[in-house]
């Protein structure tokens, strides 16, 4: 099956979504990077370029970790995990950002703009202007810039701005709309780097291509070392980058199940959710440059969320996972954050690894089915990220008092020093 | 041709330069609002666009974008908007353009939304996120309204894009001075004029120019390049400084 | 140079350096432990299956990246690293500790304790003994107790006992006795996982050979994508696992000139750094375990040591590398806390990439001599771990004010929550 | 033959069972160090180790690392260590032992080191970090000088180590009654007694059993299957908790 293939319908649709609703002023601009997207697309030395990059510097390929004790433990179907949190920077986005940081480089531009909700893409965009020499702006709504310090700090460090966005819920959303603005006004020789497989075309499909990587591994990884294909897969969706990421390694698998797992909050109920497809509080809309579904009122104005992940607490979600899942490919779940905490706890303690909050949501459904199938069959987990980067989050989502404790002598030793 | 052409046409014959304002819907309140219209039409403007706040403005500059937020958190919905609509084409003279974002028309339903605004007395509308490229559905139901698909050129246009643009406006042409969002600062320069003159030779409808007028010699520049003066932010600054005495005096010296 | 080959001389000797200096009681359990490992290294099979584990779970080989924007900049030698980061935990320490939990199977042994200074070799044993199901028990300085909660709170949540040791300096060094003092305790069912390259043979040497992991793997990489053997590598040494792990695949290449790289602290003067061989403030001792050079008085009392990293603050030193510092096969160099600070922000800066502040060390001594070195030459730094989990440290390091008003901001909300 | 071993064979004659006890140098002073040495007279003890304070005491219980690290930040030195058991040993009538780390004597010399001893007046040394492996060079020195190489037996040693430890060992055996370090409870029960009988079978030189020895019955215990009841953690115990009166009460309690 090949998504991407337009020649019988709208270019960037996918059934009735996607599409490219843009202010006008960025007409020439979206059109350049298609065009620029599309050459190295079509030219095989880009993708090797890619892959050379990604493999020295971000160490892939990541590997696929078979999980004996948790497949023991629960005593139903082997669990295998697509280890992203071994990439440079900690999780899946750097895929996409590395890419688009040598389609950059192609078009001549000299200067990214990237938002970034939980940080993790902020952090990876950052990284990928140290690197490639970029001028770098990484627009993060007010919100999360307070709750988020250490992604800043190290952003700050490897040379970006980082401007906090005060419009809004002043979280992921707002910094998307502010990178627009940025992008209006700065598009001859700014880039906007988007985190994920949301947006206007052709990001959906251009940040679908570069995480592809992931599944491409995986598929191979799986024949050679697990004996044979997954039966399921699982993938946590915020935007929807790393699930799309891993499921089109086995989009032609048709006896592969793919599984999208959604943030389910505090369960159904909007407001208490950012789940798009599993619950039904989402309908179709057109917003921040795509038609998809998102958490909205009747009004169309946008819903605020919750997730005890911030990297899956969005509005929108990536328009070919919406026609997949009418299509009924993809089977969505929404998890919630009591099941997400478990999860994670019992990735660490049986296995020593620790997911990202994101990539739990993986974890958690895939715990729950794995329990009700054959010890023959498979199920491979998408480990999106590592969770020891976030440990602010992570001590909270567990109510770690020893934690408190340290941050409480950690700040009065700050307030000691300054007085002393 | 719609009549919105027409009536800018006809009114270009007798102005230098027409005026269009912009009032986001709901902002400071529907009684400030009123009051901003009534300034309005004091000073004879000819076009006022009601933007119906949305909550992803990403076309729009700093102060519309917290108007937005604050108009819905204070509690403005869509049907609010088009009551109020209905009240201003009633009783002022100026023609009225409803402004926002597409997911608002979308949300509603292209048909029933587009209804909504010819009964509630619009002359056009403009969506500055939806391009012409998504949009010819919507401007056929429009066109058979009586309603003006109000489109936007912009620098970075190719002169095809313009023609293309071109084919599918009506009523006026928005020509977007300069890059960024509104409220952006703009000296009217040769550059800006270069550019009017690209629109002009695209299209035969009247051309506005906007984002960032503020002085009177803006609307001279206008006046000698182009048919209408877009003012925004200004206004909006003006009001918030100084409510209706601040609007007053920003008006009398913009158009002194 | 088979520096294991103890043929012509005394087991565990390297020239008058090393030997087992144990209690009485741990004669049997050492025995077992050598003869043990003498068995795993003279199967290939094992060194197989370590290898299929690091790949599988660690996500080795770790790639040699090409750092051509600090090249460029310093305008010197080509400068290659070899990327330790990117190991699961975060830091090289996770091969040795793998090596050991495989051993410790071998041994049938169901129980693990292990010594931690900054807290990474103890985050990588708990993820060991989760991973093989140990029942594992860290030591840790009551002082780094304090310091390193971030590293605590994830061995905990790994199911590991953390015992805060309040002997001592309360610091790494004693942290080791106690292990010591658990060990004659409970030696038949308990392994000590020694965390670096020191202590009573076979520690050095088992240490090392889990380690030359990262030497085999860089010097083919370089042969394969640099186009060549560096003329120069460089490596922090604290205890002295990551140098040797490094130093190993290069012994044989003569025009390869090993460079250790010490904490130099605030300078020379005895207290004022942990420098065993570079300044002379060290000499020749016999303690924890081992005979090499120890930061002593004049009685052999221990010194206080100091350095802004808290992996290399330790009073001894691998035994080998000694040797081969004799023999001038290693030259040794002290970095100072400020040098580390400046080679971190340029690596951050310039590359994008994060270096403990062990490792920034080694990057520091490097910039210092590439920028003398033509173009044509090429140095190699063994970059041991990531920064990105230790924030506080680096933070205080760079005396970053943000971050103390983000740490009172959540000291606040804490207390906010608590009285609430 | 060293003079310890004849000594302590001799003293055996009399008593059921020998009592070697142990004082840190310095902690909590050389004074209250002093005083205890006089008790321990009174109740005609037979040996008293002198333990030379060390940053890394890895074989030491809880107790006795607190008080190394206190003597030592208390500034004691190895000098000052020579000049007390100088002082001791002239002083008093039972035979002093020196127990301490190997890095102490490497430091300052093996061969200056046993000078430094014997001219003290030591009658032996015991080095718990330093297996007879590594110490051969040190224990002929020491044979030379009449100091008697203390060597420890160990429940985990097989019976050809045992063989190989006593080849080495010269005064008496230091038999470790338990795993563990310094200060660890023990139960004086068949194993042990089965562990002393193996010790036995490797030496003819007097074994003191050593590693929580605080009661009568512990006493009774070692004088059925061994020599010499070390008494460690438990004095120094006492001596915290009361001084002289309760460092006497305990001897009169266990000597009973
Ligand atoms: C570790 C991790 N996983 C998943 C996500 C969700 O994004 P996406 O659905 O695009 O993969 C994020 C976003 O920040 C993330 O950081
Ligand atoms: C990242 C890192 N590098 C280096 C070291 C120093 O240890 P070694 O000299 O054994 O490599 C440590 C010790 O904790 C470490 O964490």
């Amino acid at each position: 099956m090949n998504l991407f293939d337009f020649t019988d319908g709208r270019e960037g649709y996918y059934g009735e979504y996607g599409g490219t609703f843009l202010p006008e002023i960025l007409h020439t601009t979206i059109e350049e990077l298609k065009l620029e997207f599309r050459k190295a697309k079509e030219d095989p030395a880009f993708w090797q370029e890619f892959l050379q990059l990604m493999q020295s510097y971000s160490g892939r390929p990541t590997p696929v970790s078979y999980l004996e004790n948790l497949s023991k433990k629960l005593g139903g179907a082997q669990i295998y995990v697509k280890r992203e949190d071994l990439n440079h920077t900690g999780s899946h986005k750097i895929n996409n950002v590395m890419g688009q940081g040598l389609l950059v480089k192609r078009m001549g531009k000299t200067r990214i703009i990237a938002e970034t909700g939980a940080g993790q893409h902020g952090y990876a965009t950052a990284t990928m202007g140290a690197r490639f020499g970029f001028d770098t702006k990484i627009y993060m709504g007010a919100h999360d810039v307070a709750r988020q310090r250490p992604n800043v700090f190290w952003m700050e460090n490897m040379g970006a701005e980082v401007v906090a966005v005060t419009d809004g819920q002043q979280t992921l959303k707002d910094a998307i709309n502010e990178c627009l603005r940025d992008w209006v006004t700065n598009m001859d020789n700014t880039h906007y780097v988007l985190g994920t497989a949301c947006g206007p075309h052709p990001f959906p499909e251009m940040v679908s291509w570069f995480q592809s990587i992931i599944g491409k591994e995986a598929r191979q990884q799986m024949l050679d070392n697990a004996g044979g294909l997954p039966d399921r897969i699982f993938a946590c969706v915020g935007g929807g980058s790393n699930a799309m990421g891993l499921f089109q390694g086995f989009l032609d698998d048709e006896a592969v199940e793919l599984v999208g797992c959604e943030a389910g909050g505090l369960g159904e109920g909007k407001g208490n959710h950012a789940s798009r497809l599993a619950y039904k509080d989402a309908s179709v809309g057109v917003a921040q440059g795509m038609k998809t579904y998102f958490l909205q009122n009747d009004d169309g104005n946008m819903l605020e969320t919750h997730s005890v992940a911030a990297g899956l607490d969005y509005i929108g979600v990536n328009p070919v996972l919406v026609h997949l899942w009418e299509k009924e490919r993809v089977r969505f779940e929404a998890v919630t954050d009591d099941e997400v905490t478990e999860a994670l706890k019992m990735a660490m303690l049986t296995e020593g690894i620790i997911p990202a909050l994101e990539s739990a949501h993986g974890f958690a459904q895939a715990i729950k089915e794995a329990a009700t199938m054959k010890p023959s069959e498979r199920v491979l987990i998408n480990m999106s990220g590592r969770g020891d980067k976030d440990i602010f989050t992570i001590a909270d989502a567990l109510g770690d008092e020893h934690w408190k404790r340290f941050i409480a002598q950690k700040a009065d030793e700050y307030k000691a020093e300054k007085e002393g | 041709m719609s009549s919105l052409k027409t009536y800018l046409t006809e009114r270009r014959q007798d102005k230098d330069c027409l005026i269009m304002t912009h009032v986001v819907c709901g902002y400071p309140s529907f009684e400030d609002n009123w009051k901003e219209l009534e300034i309005m039409q004091q000073f004879d403007v000819d076009m006022v666009e009601l933007q119906f706040p949305f909550s992803e403005p990403s076309a729009d500059g700093p102060l519309f974008v917290k108007a937005n937020q604050a108009a819905i958190d204070s509690g403005v919905t869509v049907a609010d908007c088009f009551e109020f609509m209905q009240k201003v084409t009633a009783h002022f003279s100026f023609k009225v353009i409803m402004m926002g974002y597409y997911n608002t028309v979308f949300k509603t339903g292209q048909e029933i939304f587009l209804q909504k605004l010819a009964d509630a007395g619009a002359a056009g509308f403009i969506l500055p996120d939806l391009p012409v490229d998504e949009a010819q559905e919507l401007y056929q139901i429009g066109t058979q309204l009586d309603l003006a698909p109000i489109v936007l050129m912009t620098p970075t246009n190719t002169d095809e894009r313009l023609a293309k643009l071109a084919e599918s406006a009506d009523g006026f042409i928005y020509t977007v001075a300069r890059r960024g969002v509104t409220g952006s600062q703009t000296e009217m320069d040769n550059e800006v004029a270069t550019f009017v003159g690209r629109c002009r030779q695209a299209t035969d409808l009247p051309l506005a120019v906007g984002f960032g007028v503020s002085e009177k010699k803006d609307i001279d520049f206008i006046a000698k390049h182009a048919d209408i003066a877009v003012i925004g932010t200004a206004a909006l600054r003006a009001w918030e400084e100084g409510k209706e005495a601040a609007l007053n005096a920003f008006f009398k010296k913009l158009l002194a």
